[in-house]
């Protein structure tokens, strides 16, 4: 199939190209085999990624094949050495993974929800992040790490986290956050060949979603951002699910004669702090969506940039919209309210434009 | 049979109780009444029952992702636990929590817990309030976790610090033989995971966790250790979840039919049945009278829940903390 | 003693009181034992809190007295069952602790150096953070922690955390940050007697400052800032040490003839939103300064509020001035470059206002 | 004795390296011209000695706060780190790590490291390299980890890792009776560590860690196991540190003189040398050459250290990534 809408979110140069309407989740897994195939030192952990064994052969029986069937079919492919199915420990298998980085390995662990990641946070702060540096540079730590984050799913305070944030906090970690098919390809084919630590982090509500992929192999440069709509008036700036609301609010004040610009920032560290003065620079106006709770978030971060960077483009407050400062609530008004809208986003643009 | 009549009744009802509780929520869930994962926990009845039988409202539990056995256990109320699955106001967290997070502070259920292992260190520091309050004889604290939970480091340390620290604690290992699907003979190093609690300096015991009545004794015996100052025991219940891991999970993926027919076979409800009528220490009819009761009392508390509201949204912005209303309303 | 310089730190209505000059250290240990006569629910645990026994007799040694020796002494007054001395199990005692605290007791938690967090990160994040609004209001928790950050004396860098942003990033914890004797017994004792989960961080270069401390009781208010010094040219933001970093800048800024307001957070969740844009409504020029790394920290937060709310009232960009987006080094020289120095502010602040 | 000559050379060079080079240290910084926090390992040399005296450069060892001897064990130059100690920019770190994060990866040591515990997982991460790499016989990873740390949960998780992937790693504790001040019998919930390994399915052995050649017998057979394949072990060291915790620390807070005599005449390194000179494998002139040059060593070691220039601080702006240079320079 080959696409030829303007409108596709690969951006200029990608008109005509080859490729496919893709489900998120398909794609993710087809890049994980891709880049297992491309080098025998990558290799996959997490709990239950392929998911059961039979007691008697010890055969694996890929049962659950990851959470969410992110990993179904690979134990067939590669075997339960390099889609190794762990104990419920994640300290000792990130410790484990950031130890088989330093002597040669590519791992790649599967965190599940990303709430778990407080359980090995240490190993990812105090080891993954800093190794390089305290050791004077003499290492490095190739790996890469995913786990699903969001609110939205009546998965509750523990099981609905978009604290990327704090991992973006921590020098020495990088970290990605794919909105759509086409992003997730490259951005987790970069992160895996990244010598760095990457954690990438994935909201469950993107995970059915369809998009345009290409089918030829491509990287996305982690660091990099991209315009998801151009427009003159206010720049939406959204990351990870928020760059899906931030494009269904841009549709909406569209219909009121207002044109959004929208900016996925697909990496949150490091980020693209010049595609974030180059539009305000043209918009004047800005409104950061995230679905992290706000306080020192990366909607802070992007402000504090803006109003350093962008200032004497602004025409008006630097604005935030993003998730209230609380933990996820379980019932499913309370999680609606909990996660920002498209209509909150467009009731902030249109008071901060004097639209109301 | 050393236990009060008033007792085995209890212990029927409670365990009768749970297994309806789940089938009938589980039913609703796959219906949509329900709006999130839930873990059901029919098949296990005895090791909460029987543990909890030796319990007051003073006495602390922590639970799991599969709370809802320790919860009616300790006491909690099957309406309000089902209103709080279907996420309504009236639901025993006001709908905040969900079926991972029922808690009930009066009975001493410290809340189930969706991050697995991490209720455990929870009944340690309820032990030791009642250490440092001089109320040990009556208030422990009780560990449930999984086989899967054996893996998280903080049991290791709260089994250290209970040790060390001498506090009631019973640490209660629901061995049913799975973590998701991945079975506790891949899983976890130990044969017995009671055998690691030598390297405690604990007792550690392991019960037939289909049997109510040895998972009574031994829990009897290691809550009367408690409650006498000498320290924590390690009791791990071998038993067996009838259905998924949560409600969408299709065990036949990872579990061998013989295998699910092998602890069919086991019920520990049927056993009890069995078991009291053979001895003669309840009658058919007093068992059906209140298998009745609580077959009402599910229709009730669905009614309860499908009937209750939704809870008004601006509670989203509660109780985030005691002392400070919540200032950022999502800064919209 | 009494006190009436106009210029002590305490503000208005404070001229005249009773007090003493002390050092932090001495005030500390001083406001934790008033706590603990005061209520018999509050005890404390920590590694080495007293420190070693003896091994036949089995009593305690209070051979160090906590890190720092901040505990010394109290073994002897509160006895082994409320000065409890722990095993290296930060996940498992903070755990302990916050069951305690949902059980009736105020315990208090000493977790040595501040980056040993990370390993009770869950158990403060999962249960201390979120249990009474998991649990539907509930329960509450009323636990209390305390550790020491920051860089500049050499522990290098996994004993050398200032990463308080990513607590404060934590909807249901609160954190404060003392930055003099002063504050430190107000803040210790107001965190002690609250309901909630707070977080006290006590940055090592402030353990043997001196300064002004009323004999009378008192506490500080979770969440209010304070002035340390009225001017109208620029506001400089400190929080923790940069406070004093903030002052001594403000010293050097008005040799030249530039009056700085000096503005001290002292709590950063909940934190005084008022004060920051008061301020700045006045000097219409900030500098925030703050020695955690400046990624989604409490620097970009401040930040944010201040181009959102404080908008009209900037006549220049917002400044952030903050240890760079790296790990902590060992060696001196090192440190000091990585750390915000006064001359850095000065050399921000000459900038910003075109003085240079 | 079923040791060679060369090898003999080698441990009592190790040994003596260790002791002199802990003692120099301790002595330059009370001098101040170390400028941090340095922890010694003196009258612990036997455990690191005796085990890495069965390893190569291809094998990895993951290290402690008290790292030093693990470093010089591991075949680390003692002036690069006497250089690091100093903060300089010839040391084995650039400066940048200290004393607490002395690592060579060229030499199979993966650092010291700061957090009690945390390096644990990672030399079960070299021995899994080994093991999806099939050079399980040529490549081991070795944990050394103190008394305290066995309270951290990491370990629990990283010994039952080990054991249900079978990987060739060696938990090597070194209890010293003290963590800080606290006493092992105070907050180790079992007499010996090593009982606990049981528990995680591997053999667990308590061997006197003050006794290199027992350390260097249990430690062959341990890693000869894990080398063919058949997994991990659990050895427990008895040993004693000499000096404080840390350069400024008073054992005599929470130690009896006696107990510290008791040690000093167990000294590892002249029992060494009783034992060599008795059974005549080594003779006492051979001994102080060795002795000798290790003396020379050090004062050169001090002497480059000292003579070498401090880092350059634009150094703090590099290797925060290998893929993208840092760019904010603290936003000044
Ligand atoms: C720290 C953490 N890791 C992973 C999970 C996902 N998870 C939820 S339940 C479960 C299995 C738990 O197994 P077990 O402890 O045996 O309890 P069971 O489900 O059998 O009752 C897993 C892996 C989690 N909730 N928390
Ligand atoms: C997670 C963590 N907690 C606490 C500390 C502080 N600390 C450093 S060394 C030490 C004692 C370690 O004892 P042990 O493991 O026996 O090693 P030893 O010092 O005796 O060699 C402590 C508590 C730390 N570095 N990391
Ligand atoms: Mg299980
Ligand atoms: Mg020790």
């Amino acid at each position: 199939m080959t696409t030829s809408q303007a409108n596709n979110p690969l951006g200029p140069g990608y008109e005509g190209v080859a490729g496919s309407e893709m489900r998120f989740r398909d794609i993710f897994r087809d890049t994980l085999r891709a880049e297992m195939n491309r080098d025998d030192d990558v290799f996959l952990m997490g709990e239950d990624i392929s998911g059961g064994f039979d007691k008697d052969t010890k055969e694996p029986l890929d049962a659950w094949g990851g959470p969410f069937a992110a990993t179904k079919g690979l134990v067939q492919e590669f075997g339960v050495e390099r889609i190794r199915d762990t104990p419920i420990s994640e300290a000792g298998f990130v410790g484990a993974a950031v130890g088989s980085a330093l002597t040669g390995m590519r791992p790649v662990v599967d965190l599940m929800y990303f709430d778990f990641v407080t359980v090995a946070f240490d190993q990812l702060l105090s080891n993954a992040a800093k190794s390089r540096y305290m050791f004077g540079g003499q290492t490095k730590v190739p790996l890469t790490l995913f786990a699903r984050s969001g609110a939205g799913t009546g998965h509750a305070a523990q099981h609905s986290e978009s604290f990327y944030s704090m991992l973006a906090h921590i020098p020495g970690l990088k970290v990605v956050v794919p909105s759509d098919p086409y992003s997730v390809k490259g951005l987790l084919a970069a992160a895996i060949r990244d010598d760095d630590p990457v954690f990438l982090v994935n909201d469950k509500k993107l995970i059915n979603l369809t998009g345009f992929v290409p089918d030829e192999e491509y990287i996305i440069e982690l660091g990099k951002g991209r315009y998801m709509r151009r427009g003159t008036d206010v720049t939406l700036v959204g990351m990870s699910y928020t760059s899906v609301v931030c494009q269904q609010a841009a549709d909406q004040l569209a219909e009121i004669g207002i044109d959004a610009e929208v900016i996925d920032m697909m990496s949150l560290s490091p980020f693209d702090e010049d595609i974030l003065i180059e539009s305000v620079a043209k918009t004047n106006n800005v409104v950061i969506v995230d679905e992290d709770t706000p306080r020192a978030s990366m909607a802070s971060e992007f402000a504090a940039v803006i109003a350093d960077k962008a200032f004497d483009h602004l025409d008006s407050p630097v604005k935030r919209v993003t998730s209230p400062h609380s933990p996820v609530p379980y019932s499913r008004d309370l999680e609606i309210e909990f996660m920002p809208q498209p209509a909150d986003v467009v009731g902030t643009v249109k008071k901060l434009l004097g639209r109301e | 049979m050393d236990i009060s009549k008033k007792k085995l009744e209890w212990i029927y009802t409670t365990m009768y109780r749970i297994r309806r509780f789940e089938e009938t929520m589980l039913e609703q869930t796959l219906k949509g009444n329900s709006m999130g994962v839930a873990h059901t926990s029919d098949g296990q009845e005895a090791p909460p029952t029987g543990i909890c039988a030796h319990l007051t409202d003073k006495d602390w539990i922590g639970s799991t992702h599969r709370g809802h056995g320790h919860c009616i256990s300790k006491g909690l109320e099957t309406d309000k636990m089902m209103a709080e699955v279907f996420g309504k106001a009236t639901g025993q967290c006001g709908g905040k929590g969900g079926s991972m997070h029922i808690s009930d502070f009066s009975k001493g259920m410290l809340g189930a817990n969706g991050i697995v292992g991490a209720s455990i260190p929870l009944a340690v520091g309820a032990a030791l309030t009642a250490k440092l309050k001089g109320i040990e004889n009556e208030s422990v604290g009780v560990s449930f976790f999984g086989d899967g939970a054996s893996s998280q480091g903080v049991l290791h340390e709260s089994m250290n610090l209970a040790s060390v620290w001498k506090l009631p604690v019973i640490f209660a290992c629901e061995n049913n033989g799975y973590a998701e699907a991945t079975p506790s003979w891949y899983a976890v190093s130990a044969e017995d995971i009671a055998s690691r609690a030598e390297g405690y300096g604990m007792p550690g015991v392991v019960v037939d966790g289909m049997d109510v009545f040895a998972v009574y004794d031994a829990a009897g015996e290691a809550i009367a250790r408690a409650r006498a100052g000498e320290g924590p025991t390690l009791i791990e219940m071998k038993t067996y979840r009838y259905h998924g891991h949560f409600h969408a999970d299709d065990t036949s993926k990872y579990r061998k039919p013989e295998e699910e027919e092998y602890y069919k076979k086991l019920d520990s409800i049927k056993h009890f049945e069995r078991t009291v009528t053979k001895q003669k220490l309840m009658t058919e009819k007093k068992l059906k009278s209140i298998r009745d009761a609580i077959e009402q009392e599910m229709l009730d508390a669905v009614e309860f829940a499908l009937n209750s509201p939704m809870p008004d949204v601006s509670t989203v912005y509660d109780d985030v903390y005691v002392n400070y209303s919540n200032p950022i309303a999502g800064l919209r």
